[in-house]
């Protein structure tokens, strides 16, 4: 076991993964000579050469692209967007191109790609630099959506995206980068993708959250077991394929939820968990699941603004109180 | 430059810059100079013919409802597909293209009954019936599609030649689009990753003058698109696309500066003589201009020039023909036998694997 | 009243506002000389000479972003893309800049603007022309999303969205343009934005459906009345704001509800309603929702496939018979 | 050009285009010949002060944490965004730019409490709150902001100066943007659509040599980025971004040109003092380069010439800059005790109307 830095599980990964595989490279802004906007992939140039660890010109849509590209002939790209919100003018790639270039070509050209980079809420960034785009890519088939809560699942998980013949969108946070965790140094420490991880057992009510949000859900989970309860925390870890035996299993001993998520409600993955269990759980459910999320805003600029837009640890124990008409 | 340099008050020094372009003209070529056998000439021809043949029936079978969707027929631009598909490796280099891509399909070699069955939408399909019309593809042949949104194959065609570059297998990508797509970024974003890696591809703007209805005057500031170079650093050509042996040389030179790493824009000014799509009665167009241009039909250039030098002789020809459209009809068997794939296949290749839990999502269990 | 098809009901919403006001523009690919694609604008170029009717080139992109542009100065641009597959292009100018500048500018620069044009599917056009794009835009704050089943509604709802003083995306249907109807010629006909249509009163079952769908649903109420059965059919009409009080309100009084949506199905506007129901109707709720949704995989050419696809009527009966427990 | 020209035999001819640019450049300014007053001069100076300090004291306050988010410095290009500012009038044509913002916006007229206030996320600030630096907005003065996604605001300056040739205001847009914006699409879609449609516009790349780490030719197939000028049919301006006079000269006339509806290009080379933003070391460039592009300070040179010509003395300019100083720190105590926004406000200005029902999807009932 090694103790790392969410970005040093992030680049053990990557480079492990370029070490036993030639056809791996990485590319976006800034991520060769500069050692990445926030130093993912510092020291990488130096071990890889510029030839597998490339910067780009700003033209996400240009190097996502050539990223499908080469993916169908024979590679396997890494594309690092410097964040997510970068990656709207590239989407056309990443729906129309990478998640369904396999079945219009009837199998005939796969796309192992990798589109990586941090997601959501970093701060004070305001409205543009602060989307969580999970929901909007985990809605399109052909695509699978990771996002991670700790170095350990980053590891193990990026590297299973990586080794993944098919488009992984893999969702980091800049403000965990330098979150640190015990991470296996197993040469082939693979998580599969689309198995959820119970952070914590219980059977008073089940909290759903991934990335960011869980370390929000363990902060509630620690407060309720203080006033007496004995909450179940679910990491979902991949967001497509969602892992709902997991959680609904969980429910089935909880007979409540509440989901936490920092990305816009509507058409969310909070939506999503929501309508799974009323459907694969509809008996067992004892009270309405709740959902924090950030507000149905755009993100403000304003320090004070900034955090009532955020989810709150007290909302969530609230809300977890009250699914248990602990109130 | 220098931008420093003193002119003194107040009114701007002009600086001139020139750039050149190689323009490929179409009078007088011959073939043997240009290194091409009788024979290969004669399976130019052939070909040709094949897909105007085909096409032509496609557009039969798309009134019989045997075909759906889009259909983006490329009748008039034979010459094109043809002289690329001879200018390069077939298998070793990779060819790329928009929607209208029958004719790059069967230039390359794929058979036209893969072809049509795609178009019927049946199992042996080149794509298993997951594609249709606009989504050729032939992993074996190099041909990466078959591409639906305007420009945004153009990036993929960069990745495709950073690869070839990357596994240092000498080959060198194609990639083919109309002037419409010029009014893309990406197109701009591809010009420029390309120059700057120095990857081995040749930019193709298949200008046929009108991107659906749009004439390119009426949607462009500079209607001669390869002076786009000048901004990435590039070579130029622009070529006659009604001539085969225009192209083929034009691509033929292209595709040795991209073999060593010089990408570079070619111009191919062609004409479509159909609708842009089946449902396209053309009216932004004179019926002078469209005979004016069909006068000018590659296929007739190209059979004038082979009676004319002797290669071969109208018999022969039209023989040529009647093969071609044994070929097709036997296409149109083989796509209505062909079984329509299973409902299941509707899951495959959504995914590599098999297994993958999506279906449980929607179906109470 | 007048009988129109759908394109003609969305030309006249367009034409009696453009007479009304002279600030309002249509532009987009093919809309003025083509006189549009599906023939929508007809006739608009003539009325309105190209100072107010502008073909593009294909820079959906550019001219969005054109459009953004000259809504904050002063104008109220209609923007057409020729699909909405094509708009992925240019989502960075709607989800980044037609969202966000008037929360950015604190107010200051409004972004009165339609994006409109066909979505979703259109028969046999393969993968990347045949995104149902609602969930995607209705996820953002700061836009509203609106989708018309029926030529009265999408006159009286396009007036109010090019009225509205904020961006809005309007979904139509390519294969609904024909579709006839009888629509009000009233010169102010204005249906509010965020207002649901109770298409058929009934008390076993709540079915929710909108666009396309929406006739489905009519048609499996149709089927289900033979059957004895006394469905509800409730057309949401706008996707954002969704008005839940209707659909509540009918929970309320069914106890079941069924959604028909030809969306991807992950994360879509079913999961919200779904989330939303159970929130707000939980003790009304008598069996799971039961979604009737596209097929969690891209579009497929084949003819059968493509059926396959599709929601069916007999899938929807199936359903609303299920959470009767009528089987 | 014609391309259908017979040139015989295989090889292509090379035809030669040739186009030019203007060169403005940085000696022998007068400002008078130039149009400018004494008291115009002088002015500019302070404004050129006043940037300058108001960013060396926001550097300050993010040290403690007063600021938060990005903050992006325009240290050393301060003569682009003077010489900008009064080329134009004010309030009646348009100005947009990318996230690197402060300058413009005190340039043309912006408030130092209103911009403090912003960067303090205050109630008073620019955009209330909202923006933060990247978004700096006002509508008074026709400043459409601030912006943080490179290159996306590129095509909105081609709306806002469609609207004013729809209005007929006489009004003409300046869209200001890095050397980094070249590569992203949007630059060339809308220098299209502006070419195409004759909109008032003026491009005006901010060349400073780096984006974020990359230094030009890292980036870019060809970094002489005026030369996209002819893919669009447009006309090209090279300006030195160091020397006010040189700069107003430029825009003055890419300006006029756009005024009677000729869109153009101008590229300013400058340089940036600080980092790309607060977290930026600058590793990326040698002290020396840094130290030689400082001595070539745009506010030095402009003092030295305001001295030399006996416009005014050192005395008035240190006067300046006492001024100057007291102004911005009493911004800083403006922003210090203006109140938070009410948290109530997280929900204005989402939408127009006041009770949109978003609120209510979010807490049960
Ligand atoms: C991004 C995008 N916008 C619009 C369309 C609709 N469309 C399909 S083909 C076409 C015209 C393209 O013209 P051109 O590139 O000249 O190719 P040609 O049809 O002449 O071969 C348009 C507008 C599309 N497929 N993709
Ligand atoms: C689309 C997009 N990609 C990446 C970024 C991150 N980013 C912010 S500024 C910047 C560099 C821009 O450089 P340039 O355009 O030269 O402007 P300068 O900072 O020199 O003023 C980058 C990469 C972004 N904001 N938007
Ligand atoms: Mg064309
Ligand atoms: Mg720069």
């Amino acid at each position: 076991m090694a103790n790392l830095q969410l970005r040093e599980a992030i680049r053990a990964a990557m480079v492990e993964e370029m070490e036993r595989d030639e056809r791996i490279f990485l590319i976006g802004e800034e991520v060769a000579e500069y050692n990445g906007a926030y130093k993912v992939s510092e020291g990488m140039l130096d071990q890889f050469g510029a030839k597998r660890v490339i910067d780009t010109p700003i033209s996400e849509n240009g190097f996502a692209g050539l990223g499908v590209g080469a993916a169908m002939n024979g590679l396997r790209p890494i594309v690092e967007f410097m964040t997510f919100n970068f990656s709207f003018v590239a989407i056309d790639q990443i729906i129309n191109n990478a998640a369904k270039i396999r079945y219009m070509s009837g199998g005939q050209f796969g796309v192992p790609i990798v589109f990586r980079g941090p997601n959501g809420a970093a701060g004070q960034l305001a409205a543009t630099h602060n989307t969580s785009t999970e929901s909007i890519y985990a809605t399109i088939p052909g695509l699978k959506v990771v996002a991670p809560s700790n170095p350990d699942d980053a590891k193990g998980l990026l590297k299973s995206a990586i080794r993944d013949d098919d488009p992984v969108v893999f969702l980091e946070s800049e403000v965990m980068y330098g979150m640190r965790g015990e991470v296996s140094d197993e040469a082939d420490y693979i998580i599969p993708l689309g198995k959820a991880r119970i952070a914590r057992q219980g059977k008073d009510v089940t909290i759903v959250a991934h990335s960011k949000s869980y370390h929000l859900a363990m902060k509630a989970a620690d407060a309720l077991v203080e006033q007496g309860f004995d909450p179940e925390v679910i990491d979902p870890r991949t967001i497509r394929p969602l892992d709902m035996d997991s959680i609904v299993e969980s429910i089935r001993k909880t007979n409540r939820c509440v989901i936490i998520d920092e990305s816009n409600p509507f058409a969310s993955i909070s939506s999503e968990i929501a309508f799974q269990i009323q459907q694969h759980a509809f008996d067992h459910l004892d009270a309405p699941i709740i959902r924090i999320t950030a507000k149905d805003t755009p993100a403000p600029y304003a320090k004070n603004l900034m955090e009532f837009y955020m989810p709150q640890v007290s909302d969530a124990v609230e809300a977890c109180r009250q699914v248990m008409y602990a109130n | 430059m220098d931008t420093t340099q003193a002119n003194g008050r107040g009114n701007p020094e002009r600086a001139s810059i020139s750039f050149s372009v190689d323009t490929f003209a179409r009078e007088e070529h011959d073939h043997q100079e240009l290194g091409l056998s009788d024979s290969q000439v004669l399976d130019m021809y052939r070909n040709m013919l094949l897909q105007r043949r085909f096409e032509e029936r496609a557009a039969q079978m798309y009134g019989k409802q045997k075909i759906s969707g889009f259909l983006h027929l490329y009748i008039g631009q034979e010459a094109v597909s043809t002289g690329a598909a001879n200018a390069i490796r077939v298998g070793r280099d990779s060819v790329i293209t928009a929607y209208r891509d029958h004719g790059l399909g069967l230039a390359l070699g794929m058979s036209a009954d893969e072809c049509m069955a795609e178009l019927f939408g049946k199992q042996h399909g080149c794509s298993r019936g997951k594609g249709g019309s606009m989504h050729y593809f032939s992993k074996e042949l190099g041909f990466y599609g078959g591409h639906g949104i305007v420009g945004a194959h153009i990036p993929v065609a960069t990745g495709i030649a950073f690869a070839h570059k990357y596994k240092e297998d000498d080959g060198v990508a194609l990639c083919f689009f109309g002037d419409g797509a010029v009014g893309q970024g990406s197109f701009h974003e591809a010009l420029n990753l390309a120059g700057l890696y120095k990857l081995p591809v040749v930019f193709i703007i298949e200008n046929n003058q009108y991107a659906m209805g749009t004439a390119i005057h009426r949607a462009f500031a500079e209607t001669d698109f390869f002076k786009h170079a000048v901004g990435y650093n590039m070579p130029a050509a622009v070529a006659d696309g009604m001539d085969v042996f225009d192209v083929y040389n034009a691509i033929t030179k292209q595709v040795s500066l991209a073999r060593s790493f010089q990408p570079s824009i070619l111009e191919i000014r062609t004409y479509r003589y159909r609708g842009h799509s089946m449902s396209d009665p053309g009216n932004y167009r004179t019926k002078e201009e469209l005979d004016s241009r069909k006068n000018d039909d590659p296929i007739i250039r190209l059979k004038a020039y082979i009676i004319g030098r002797g290669i071969g002789t109208n018999e022969m020809l039209d023989a040529f023909d009647e093969e071609v459209k044994s070929i097709v009809l036997r296409s149109v068997e083989f796509a209505d036998n062909d079984p329509f794939p299973e409902l299941d296949e509707i899951y495959d290749n959504v995914y590599t694997q098999k297994d993958y839990p999506f279906l449980s999502w929607q179906t109470p269990r």
